[in-house]
């Protein structure tokens, strides 16, 4: 019996993930999105398109990271061989850089003056406001009022690279009121702006660019387990917010033998309201121009998600996330805030490597599989990026946990 | 006969323009919500767009932000949108749209939709970000209903598109005047009235300008390129400004008369003909 | 006439640099200095030992870190190309993660149970407590009640590492204060302890060591700057602070037919009291273990130094600068406060990368150098860290001069 | 000759051990501390050492940290000392020794120190950061003074390293007492007896023990191993704790001679004859 493979069966032509993605967009958007899919496409067979992008991912973003054998974890744990692909290290500190790249080259070929975005911890607009400076844009960056004043050394950040960063106030003031925001922006202003888009959501063709940009991770991973353990990981782990991270480690292994964790935050808990596990904890349902799992309530309004992780808190998942659980590709568990944050403890005092609290999620999950594991398998774990950003929500955390 | 088809049919016979209402279902409250609507029918709406409120408009400025915010925190949903709709057409033959996003409709469930909006007496629905690409589920289930699928065409869309967007739909074409989101101003009526007469002359439907028109003489000086005039930011700021007011509902009233009057007093080239049998004579043809 | 060589040549047998470096100490801890000078002598010709760092580097340290063509800045100056080597890349976030891994690898052949630092800004001491932590050593900071309270975010990255930080009240609670106590405790302690000295200044052999152990720096940019520019740069410029990424920049270059210029931190200026050039503004004598440039008065006793970057604001300079800048092989320029964060605010604008002030001061000597170079020189910059550490400190500066 | 051989000749004889006597330069103020060192010598100090304030001094624990921070906020300097050390030889013939870091003295410029502390009738120093390997400089500087060098030995210094220690030096041999800085307490008097033992063996100056003495008792247990002993941080504390005392000489008099009671009152060997001259009559030899 041979398997279906699935890599480069999805998404099919109109963005659709089995009957997730899409393009769920007012119609002023359309034009828009055509536009993007078509230079996206063209860009992404173009060989000075590819150079330039490997080129700025090697010299700009300190690409390829290492593989990290997490030894003295490992031993801790006494279980299962636990890797780390440092995405902490390439520039600005977490994966995200990869696509914004990818997009703000894009950008400058479809011959556009201004990048927006939304963000919520400021991660992906620190990420775009970096990219604005390196090739000469301006800079929109939309921000909740809320996460404005809990994520002060992010704005400071990113107006220091020249960004204008753009308060939101309606809704609840916090990531997924940006991103409406940064939308309705767009609607008005496509002619000359390129939304970039921080993770493997949104309207088609972004969940599929944006994983195409961060698969990169995937492939140097690939590679570098391949030569340095001399075989492929038994299993694959990542944080999973929009997915991105997650996506951009486990589709180059797509159709190997490898198992898939994808690891939702999780809260206070999933019997709670306090979550972000969209597909434990949502339904399906369209928001942001994608139908994937949502955190909603029985009359299809999105509800507020919830986790330690800034970067986590949102209460969608990428459309691709919601077919490989659909057809059981990738497991999706979870991990509350507490485990992350022990597990978060654990790499720094093991490893000497401060996580960020997304990537404690993974290490949480891979933890816990590691445990239940023998000796001789291998996990390889997606380390996002680095927890510097972290420190104050950490701090709290265990002061106000007596840890 | 689909109560659009006929109301456009009265309106080209009159040759008068349609005046289209939004209002945010539930804004402030059900009661006053329904008052509302009522006395806007009874003041010269040709039709209601009935909003659904939703906890992330995209395509919503301010204004219907924050109205769709004020529905949700007295409760509404779609569900009371539904009946908001039938508590209406208890006392009227406005032909009802029922303006959502796609989410609240496909959480309710599409089947049970057709089912109860069918009952409720409403005649259109507008879902407006769910493309004629992602809309064949929802037009399947809206098959064995006469209710329309009310579609949008914005100032990017190309005439291939257009064509697109016309299959299948009913009713009357929702022309965006603006690159944006809903609100007031921002018009560049030289340009609206250029691509308004583009459309009409390539779209089997009546077509109305919607998106910034907030008064009066916005409403004249672009009722002569199309077949209605759709009001909604507008209206909302009254509801606004006047929350407690007892007499919100003549308010609103008010304005819709003003707006009444403005469209009744141009001297405008005959409306085709309605309905979505098509085929309309237009002018420049 | 042929050029005497520079490299290998310095230090001496005994550990001088011509006049400076040797070992300055009290009696006691010359048997420990002995002990590191034998066991750092093995280590570095054994190939095991250098395996295991090569590897660390890589694995752990994310090396090798790029180099980056800073083309924006290039253009808005009109001068020389300014290519970065990238160092803010590391893990941690600097280079000074080289030395730790090196010194972190020696202590445990030595059978050492406990690594100690010092530490100003935090930057060394999370270093030391990162690698203690990946080695499973205990670890204490010694750092100045002073510091303590202005570099908070550091003292909670060395707690969660697992490092116990002392607070030093002694002298004016900074960070000569702090190296001078943490010398005291390592006389009393030596048997079981390594102290870990973060940079090129010390005792011997800790300069000879500590250079060795930064080479990687210079040994790497020598590489790359050939395979992507396809020749020598015209002029490699680094910040001095003990001068450790300048030197580790700088050695592999020395026989080079290369300009070098070494930044020093001018503060209010060198015509004020408040700076850290310990070159332009110091004079020679003896501290901390060795003799080289010092900031003292008439009298002898040591001054302190004023920078607006932490890292740069130490009364001395390693040995082998006071040697390199009286045979004039490296020219020792400064920026004052106000040119480095001028700097650092043009490499935020046109790369989008976000310096360490210490860099800063790197930058503001290449911008200078640039502007009067014709276009086809190179200049290779060392930015030795990332500036997510002084955002605090810039905006501060930034408010309080209006800018 | 030298004062400081004459001292250890003179003790030899009288079969006592020396008592060597710590005291900061300029601590609390130059007159005070210049009544403290008058009034020191007369109680019973066999030898004085006087230490040169530095803003770092790495090789003392708190105690005479503090102390050299005082002195410093009262100005005092290498200059100063060398100004107390001639006021205080106008009145007594006790020997001096200067304690010192070496940059103090390498920025007053070695030839003008030789000269000097010549003049100023100091007999000896001891620069505590200056191993032999470096001390080249200071040593030819001082070859026309008779001005010993005095060298300390710690507890790590192995056979062969204090032959080197003790070449070119003179006065007597520092014995550090532990490892660690200077202060109080912490002593294994066992190992120091064994310790000293061995290097009394082998060296052929006076031996003296320091570091961590600090009381009569501690002084008494260990002189009978050691051609004397040198008592710092007590003297520091006493000072410390009576900085605005009027009678504070008197305190650090009394301490002198609590510590002289102890030294005389034991049963011990006969110390060898001091002098630079070397070849002592040891005990054990
Ligand atoms: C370090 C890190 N990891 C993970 C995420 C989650 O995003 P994604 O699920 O798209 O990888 C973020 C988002 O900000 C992040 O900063
Ligand atoms: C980023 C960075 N650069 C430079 C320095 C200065 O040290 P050195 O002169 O040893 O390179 C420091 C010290 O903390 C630093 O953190």
């Amino acid at each position: 019996m041979t398997k279906q493979k699935i890599i480069d069966k999805y998404p099919d032509a109109t963005g659709h993930f089995g009957v997730y993605g899409g393009r769920y967009v007012g119609e002023t958007l359309i034009a828009a999105l055509e536009e993007l899919e078509e230079a996206y496409a063209k860009a992404s067979v173009d060989p000075e398109f590819i150079f330039e992008f490997r080129n700025m991912l090697e010299h700009y973003a300190a690409r390829p990271t290492p593989i990290d054998f997490a030894e003295r974890l490992t031993k801790h744990i006494g279980g299962a061989k636990i890797y780390l692909k440092r995405e902490d290290c390439a520039h600005t500190g977490a994966h995200k850089i990869n696509n914004v790249v990818g997009q703000g080259l894009l950008a400058m070929r479809m011959g556009k003056k201004k990048l927006i975005a939304e963000t919520g911890a400021g991660q992906h607009g620190v990420a775009t406001a970096t990219i604005a400076a390196r090739f000469g844009m301006e800079c929109e960056i939309f921000m909740g009022t809320e996460d404005i004043e809990r994520q002060a050394p992010n704005v400071l950040r990113m107006k220091l690279l020249g960004a204008r960063v753009i308060p939101v106030d309606s809704g609840t003031g916090t990531l997924k009121d940006a991103m409406n925001e940064a939308m309705r922006y767009w609607v008005g202003e496509s002619a000359d702006t390129y939304y970039v888009i921080g993770t493997v959501s949104g309207p088609h063709p972004y969940p599929e660019m944006v994983r195409n940009f961060q698969r990169i991770i995937g492939d140097e991973a690939r590679e570098q387990i391949l030569k340095y353990a001399g075989r492929l990981p038994d299993l694959l782990v990542a944080a999973v917010g929009g997915g991105s991270n997650a996506i951009g480690l486990f589709y180059p292994f797509m159709d190997d033998p490898c198992e898939m964790i994808a690891v939702e935050a999780a809260g206070d808990g999933l019997d709670t309201a306090r979550h972000a596990a969209s597909i434990n904890g949502g339904s399906p349902g369209s928001l942001h121009g994608a139908m994937t799992y949502l955190l909603q309530d029985d009359n299809g309004q999105i509800h507020e998600a919830w986790s330690i992780s800034a970067g986590l808190d949102y209460p969608g998942i990428g459309p691709e996330h919601a077919l490989m659980h659909d057809i059981g590709r990738v497991k999706y568990a979870s991990a509350t805030d507490a485990q992350a944050v022990e597990a978060f403890s654990k790499l720094c005092k093991y490893e000497g490597i401060i996580p960020a609290l997304e990537s404690a999620h993974a290490l949480a999950g891979a933890i816990e599989e590691a445990a239940r594991r023998p000796k001789d398998e291998i996990i390889l774990v997606c380390l996002s990026g680095r927890g510097d950003k972290d420190l104050e929500n950490v701090k709290r955390y265990m002061d106000a946990h007596h840890e | 006969m689909n109560r659009i088809d006929t109301t456009f049919r009265n309106l080209a016979k009159e040759q008068k323009k349609a005046l289209i209402g939004f209002i945010s279902a539930g804004d402030p409250d059900y009661d006053t919500s329904l008052e509302i609507l009522k006395t806007a029918c009874t003041s010269g709406l040709d039709i209601i767009e009935l909003g659904v409120p939703f906890s992330d408009p995209t395509c919503d400025g301010p204004v219907i932000q924050r109205a769709s915010q004020r529905a949700l925190k007295s409760g509404a949903s779609l569900t009371s949108t539904i009946r908001l709709a039938a508590d209406l057409r208890k006392v009227t033959e406005t032909p009802i749209v029922v303006f959502s996003y796609y989410n609240p409709i496909f959480k309710y469930g599409l089947e049970n939709l057709a089912r109860d909006a069918l009952k409720a007496g409403i005649d259109g629905l507008l879902v407006v970000d769910l493309p004629p690409e992602e809309a064949q589920p929802l037009s399947l289930a809206l098959e064995e209903t006469n209710i329309h699928i009310i579609r949008l065409a914005a100032p990017t869309t190309t005439s291939a598109r257009l064509a697109k967007l016309v299959d299948g739909a009913g009713g009357f074409l929702y022309l965006i005047s603006r690159l944006g989101v809903t609100g007031t101003g921002g018009l560049d009526f030289e340009s609206i009235r250029s691509h308004a007469a583009q459309v009409r002359a390539s779209c089997p439907l009546p077509v109305c300008l919607g998106f910034g028109i907030s008064t009066g003489a916005d409403a004249r000086l672009l009722a002569s390129c199309a077949d209605g005039i759709i009001v909604g930011s507008a209206f909302e700021k009254i509801i606004e400004a006047n929350l407690s007011h007892p007499g919100l509902p003549e308010l609103v009233a008010e304005l819709v008369e003003e707006f009444r009057d403005s469209l009744d007093s141009i001297n405008s080239e005959p409306v085709g003909e309605g309905g979505s049998s098509g085929g309309l004579d237009k002018p420049g043809q």
